[in-house]
């Protein structure tokens, strides 16, 4: 056995660990800050997997704003954790439970054993077509040229949870702010980083964007960061979040899908395809939705975790 | 060179697994964070080094992304409690 | 044993783990932990089918890593959704349960009077 | 016109345009509603409709005068790089049903998701116009997608838009009801997600019809195929995976149960068949096919006999769609074909599709005009339903009329399409699954017939009507049904592989005479085990009915009781969650025994 | 010259790795919530900055080295601030004049 296989080894081992705990443990904080910690080894797991594109990923999402949306809700939960808990099903449904879920997991497990030796990839495809994009990091190929239309869906995805989020406000709040209101604290150690932290981050989140084109990275990353940079100040009470029903803020929220949309149907226009770009315009085409998506990410995101509008307009 | 790095890196990933164990114990919510906190420093040893170990240069980039958005987590164990109070439920 | 192997062993554990949980624990935001584990194991299998696929100088094949990527915006959305839902009725009843039996509709909406 | 046997090859058709449109205009009215909001959202919406139909429209005339399926390659890439967009009778069928469906459903719903005066914007318009158009992008999609994953964001996107609008009054049960169906419809969507994950690791592509030239019985791609089979199971709500149903639609408010019983289960029905006649038809299918329609037939009996057992007017239909999703299923062992032991694309399956076509529509229809009634009496208790036949005269008639065309009476899509499984389980010998075929049809009657009774009884007391009752809603209501009730003169042998012919050749009065069995069946199921009021005996004969047919009721009774404790049970968490597990498990144990 | 970087980078990796595990007994065995604090704040610092240290002179870019640095005043700033949130909250006395010292961190 060699050093790297032994650390593979171990690597899944504590992963495998914190996720036992995170399933285990009886109080749903101590649970969701496991779950935070194994966001966090899983990135390590990406890069072992030579996928840094999805380390960044994990890390931003499992580690950062995944953490903070079910850390608040577990804070926010806390006093139904009792009563509920005591809804436990019986003994034999949960050996029943673990016996089918242990089967389904086995069944996984040989499964990915027996896949076939040499593995089928589309790999040299992807490298072959790369010139079309003239961008060097593959997985953005993927995602903007390729499988563009998964890409453009997902943004949508996106904005209907958006407005799944915001169709659960009282009806009379529509149109105002979401989330609580956060009292600023001039003094506070909050308020400090939430001054110091976001031009860094910001300068990070476009960083982690643009050399997405070449490098492991992309909107989605890049919009990520920038998304918890937003959150950061809104949760200082620098900033307040801003009513749902502000046009600019819709715009902002569309402008990704939108862009996207609209370079596909003018490869439409052109003659060529549908999510077509011509060779000569492919790189500024991509990186302009790129940019709008970047943009349209971190909004989202940042609202998703707001929640829904709970203070009219002022409040 | 790299047999002892990948070496330091295991120690570390003992390290942080024995982390663990305070997030298993408790007892406060604040010895909890506090040893996600460690597990979140380590993990950017842990991962600078693997990058280094296996030549995949990108993946400062994602220490640097963890080094960022780690403390978030721990902004919302501070503010928690905060949002259930009574006046921010929108009725006020 | 190859990194792929471990990795997906691991993943399929940890799938496992997340479909017991989801299945086995009453309360709604475990079930959401549940789900999120269970995803980000099918995710890992997602790694190791595209490490498998390294070819042409990529360390793995970059379209199983990108449907991940996709996969993970769709499960961040999902929770985010659902822990909106279930925050909501907890505002509503005062309760998180699932269970139909339990009195729902017993707390006050301060907002929707 | 099912398209393995006709592909020709990666190349775009033409009036491949037509495909990408039919997905592009909805998700860029999503979009442009979203932005302008309030009125413009509603208006936004409903341009976006006609110009989807005539799509759909088009796509129809196109894909016949081809005569093989429409294909359009995004962005020009081929797969299995690439994301192939596909069109064969299935789908364009499918998408013109969306179409007349999500139409009416947005003509119905203007009077109720109206932006009120005074206000720029409302919370529940805003939320449903642009869930509506969603649903509707999402189905087409699904019925275009030639990609496993692609379908895979499909689905999800149409659980995003479905979820919502089930708690759009906010009220705790059906925020509860919402939970609970988005997070079975997650676990669902994982296991169909960690399918493709293994078949893209055996095969290198998801492309549907490369992995069908490519599947065969491995290991790994049996495991795919039981949990991807599960997974949309559970999204489709096949007994027993159907905890989230009945309060999910029958807590939405109408216009939005319309849609979500008419069509959105049908989107994981739809991907089911393409796994099971494309992708996976190298795989042995015989035990799940008998499997699969063994559940159906579990669902009818459980879901009839529980519709028949509810107070409540829209639970009744909610669990109505519980039993049709069941039959939808029968079609599975019919199709199965002893030669090539695979499924074949024949009557059984243009039958299937033609049962989930003609739901969509008179169940739509069922749903708005029970919204209706809801609506114009405050409550929608069954027994006291009486005296609402002479109110609000063509809402129970298009109730009536959807019903009638869900039983089956000619010239309904559902009597065809009963026709062609009958036919199918003739030539394939399995007279079981016939005899199921007829008992759902009875227990369709049965729930239909218990609710007419009761709405044509006369009433206990003058009933004042609550608000009145717009006659556009009504009208589409009707028209849903009426379209249900016609479908079967439409020309499907273009684009079902329906044998020819088969529609007119039945003699029309033999035809109706024959479908008056089901529905005396039916009568005699609903005396026995519908719920009834203080009112039955003043229906004529009523007494002398009461006085034979008591033992029997009672005894009747006594075998539906446990039923229904059997459906409470499956219906929480736990037991639905082991039974999808089991499912799994079951399936890929049949597979795997079968493949050796 | 090779070695000598090497020789730096094993030096400094070890001490980094030292400073882990005094993180670790310190989070492990230490009586109560403060103290651990104060165990941790010292401890994932220095032992990521050494790492860093080490670890610069194989960066083999000046870019490499720069974001290195980066992340691990990124890692300062953030635990700097974190311990303090948390000792805050762990003391419970969120108002308590001597917890104020909200200026910037050392």
């Amino acid at each position: 056995m060699t050093v790297a296989s032994a650390l593979e080894m171990a690597l899944a081992a504590v992963v495998l660990g914190v996720a036992t705990w995170t399933i285990a443990a009886r109080e749903t904080f101590a649970a969701v800050v496991g779950f935070v910690t194994y966001g966090l080894l899983l990135a390590l797991i990406w890069v072992r997997l030579d996928a840094v594109d999805v380390a960044l990923v994990e890390a931003a999402i499992g580690g950062g704003l995944g953490g903070v949306l079910l850390l608040g809700a577990a804070a926010r939960l806390r006093v139904t954790e009792t009563p509920t808990a005591t809804e436990r099903p019986s003994a034999t449904v949960r050996v029943g439970a673990a016996l089918l879920s242990a089967a389904v997991a086995a069944a996984l497990a040989t499964g990915v054993i027996l896949l076939p030796d040499p593995a089928p990839t589309l790999a040299p495809a992807a490298a072959a077509n790369a010139t079309a994009t003239g961008l060097g990091n593959p997985v953005t190929n993927v995602l903007m040229a390729f499988r563009a239309m998964d890409t453009m869906l997902e943004k949508v995805v996106l904005l209907l949870a958006l407005v799944g989020v915001w169709s659960l406000a009282p009806d009379r709040l529509w149109g105002g702010h979401p989330g609580p209101r956060h009292r600023a604290d001039p003094l506070g150690t909050l308020a400090f980083l939430a001054r110091l932290l976001p031009p860094v981050g910001i300068v990070v989140g476009i960083y982690v964007f643009w050399t997405g084109k070449d490098h492991p990275g992309g909107a989605f990353q890049g919009g990520t960061i920038l998304a918890a940079m937003w959150l950061l100040v809104m949760m200082a009470g620098i900033a307040d979040a801003p009513q749902v029903s502000s046009r600019r803020l819709r715009i902002v929220l569309i402008a990704g899908p939108g862009i996207f949309l609209a370079v596909g149907l003018a490869g439409f226009a052109i003659g060529s395809a549908f999510l077509a770009y011509p060779v000569a315009y492919a790189k500024p085409l991509i990186l302009g939705i790129e940019v709008a998506m970047t943009l349209t990410i971190a909004a989202t995101l940042g609202l998703l975790l707001a929640g829904a509008p709970e203070r009219s307009a002022g409040q | 060179m790299i047999e002892f790095m990948t070496t330091v890196l295991g120690f570390i990933l003992a390290m942080l697994a024995l982390g663990l164990v305070r997030i298993l114990r408790g007892p406060a919510d604040a010895d909890r964070m506090m040893a996600a906190q460690l597990i979140g420093t380590g993990g950017i040893a842990a991962l600078l080094l693997l990058g280094t170990v296996t030549a995949v240069p990108a993946t400062v980039d994602v220490a640097l992304t963890l080094a960022l958005l780690a403390t978030f987590a721990s902004i919302a164990f501070v503010k928690k409690g905060r949002a259930n109070a009574p006046d921010s439920t929108g009725d006020a | 044993m190859s990194a792929a192997i471990v990795f997906g062993l691991c993943g399929a554990a940890v799938a496992g783990l997340g479909l017991y949980g989801l299945i086995a624990d009453p309360r709604p935001l475990r079930k959401i932990v549940a789900f999120n584990l269970l995803g980000s194991g099918v995710f890992m299998v997602f790694g190791v089918v595209a490490r498998r696929g390294a070819a042409s100088g990529f360390g793995g094949d970059p379209v199983p890593q990108a449907l991940v990527i996709t996969g993970v915006v769709v499960a961040f959305s999902a929770t985010a959704l659902a822990v909106a839902l279930l925050l909501r009725l907890f505002q509503v009843t005062g309760s998180a349960t699932l269970n139909t039996e339990a009195p729902a509709g017993t707390g006050t909406d301060p907002a929707d009077a | 016109m099912p398209y393995p046997a006709s592909v020709p090859g990666d190349v775009t058709t033409t009036g491949g345009f037509l495909l990408v449109l039919s997905v592009v205009i909805p998700v860029a009215g999503v979009l442009l509603a979203f932005v302008l909001g309030g009125r413009q959202a509603e208006r936004v919406v409903l341009a976006t409709m006609p110009l989807g139909l005539v799509i759909a429209l088009a796509i129809l005339v196109t894909l016949r005068q081809a005569g093989a399926p429409l294909i359009y390659l995004l962005g020009g890439w081929a797969p299995p790089l690439g994301v192939a967009l596909r069109a064969d009778g299935l789908s364009a069928v499918m998408m013109a049903i969306t179409a007349v469906v999500i139409g009416a459903v947005g003509v119905f719903a203007r009077v109720d998701f109206r932006t009120p005066r005074g206000s720029i914007e409302a919370r529940a318009p805003f939320a449903f116009w642009i869930l509506l158009l969603a649903i509707w992008g999402a189905l087409n999609m699904v019925f275009l997608g030639g990609d496993l994953f692609t379908l895979y964001v499909a689905l999800e996107l149409l659980t995003f838009s479905a979820v919502p609008l089930v708690c759009l009054d906010g009220r705790a049960e059906t925020l509860q009801a919402a939970l609970r169906y988005l997070l079975f419809a997650l676990l669902g969507a994982v296991l169909y997600l960690v399918g493709t994950a293994l078949l893209y690791g055996s095969y290198g592509t998801l492309d549907i019809v490369l992995l069908s030239r490519r599947v065969h019985a491995e290991p790994a791609t049996v495991v795919a195929a039981a949990l991807m089979t599960a997974g949309l199971l559970a999204k489709t709500a096949l007994f027993p995976l159907h905890l989230w149903l009945p309060p999910a639609h029958a807590g939405a408010p109408a216009a939005a149960s319309a849609v979500l019983s008419g069509l959105v289960v049908k989107g994981s029905f739809f991907i089911v068949i393409r796994l099971w006649f494309d992708v996976f038809a190298d795989l042995p299918s015989f035990v799940l096919a008998q499997l699969l329609a063994a559940l159906g037939a579990a669902a009818i009996l459980f879901g009839s006999v529980v519709a028949l057992r509810q107070e409540r007017l829209k639970l009744l239909v909610a669990y109505s769609t519980l039993a049709q999703i069941g039959y939808l299923f029968l079609m599975f062992p019919l199709a199965f074909d002893a030669g090539s032991t695979r499924l074949a694309s024949g009557g059984a399956l243009a039958g299937g599709l033609l049962q989930a076509i003609s739901h969509a529509a008179a169940k739509a229809a069922m749903f708005m005009s029970a919204g209706l009634i809801y609506a114009a009496l405050g409550h929608d208790r069954i027994v006291g339903l009486g005296g609402v036949g002479r109110a609000l005269p063509v809402s129970v008639f298009a109730f009536a009329l959807g019903g009638v065309a869900l039983v089956g009476v000619p010239p309904s899509g559902a009597y065809l399409a009963k026709e062609l499984l009958l036919q199918a389980a003739s030539a394939t010998e399995q007279w079981w699954w016939a005899v199921v075929i007829q008992a759902g049809g009875i227990f369709t009657s049965s729930y239909v017939l218990l609710v007419l009774a009761h709405a044509l009884a006369p009433a206990d007391a003058s009933i004042t009507l609550r608000a009145p009752v717009g006659r556009i809603q009504e009208a589409s209501a009707a028209a849903l049904a009426l379209c249900s009730l016609l479908l079967g003169l439409a020309p499907w042998q273009a684009y079902l592989p329906a044998p020819d012919g088969i529609a007119p050749s039945t003699p029309a009065l033999e035809a109706l005479s024959a479908s008056l069995w089901p529905l005396l069946g039916g009568a005699a199921v609903a005396i026995l085990l519908g719920r009834k009021g203080d009112r039955l005996p003043r229906i004529p004969l009523g007494q002398v009915v009461a006085a034979t047919v008591g033992p029997a009721r009672r005894a009747a009774l006594a075998l539906s009781r446990p039923i229904e404790r059997i459906d409470n049970m499956l219906r929480q968490w736990p037991a639905a969650g082991l039974s999808l597990l089991a499912l799994a498990v079951l399936l890929g144990a049949a597979l795997l025994a079968a493949s050796r | 010259m090779s070695v000598a970087v090497d020789i730096i980078t094993i030096v400094a990796i070890t001490a980094g790795a030292f400073f882990f595990l005094a993180g670790t007994v310190g989070l492990l065995r230490f009586p109560d919530t403060l103290t651990r604090l104060h165990a941790l704040t010292k401890a994932d610092n220095l032992g990521l900055g050494l790492v860093v240290l080490g670890l610069v002179p194989q960066a083999g870019s000046l870019r490499g080295g720069l974001k290195l640095l980066c992340v691990w005043a990124l890692a300062l700033l953030a635990g700097a601030m974190v311990s303090q949130l948390i000792a805050r909250e762990a003391s419970g006395q969120r108002g308590d004049p001597a917890m104020r010292h909200d200026g910037p961190p050392p």
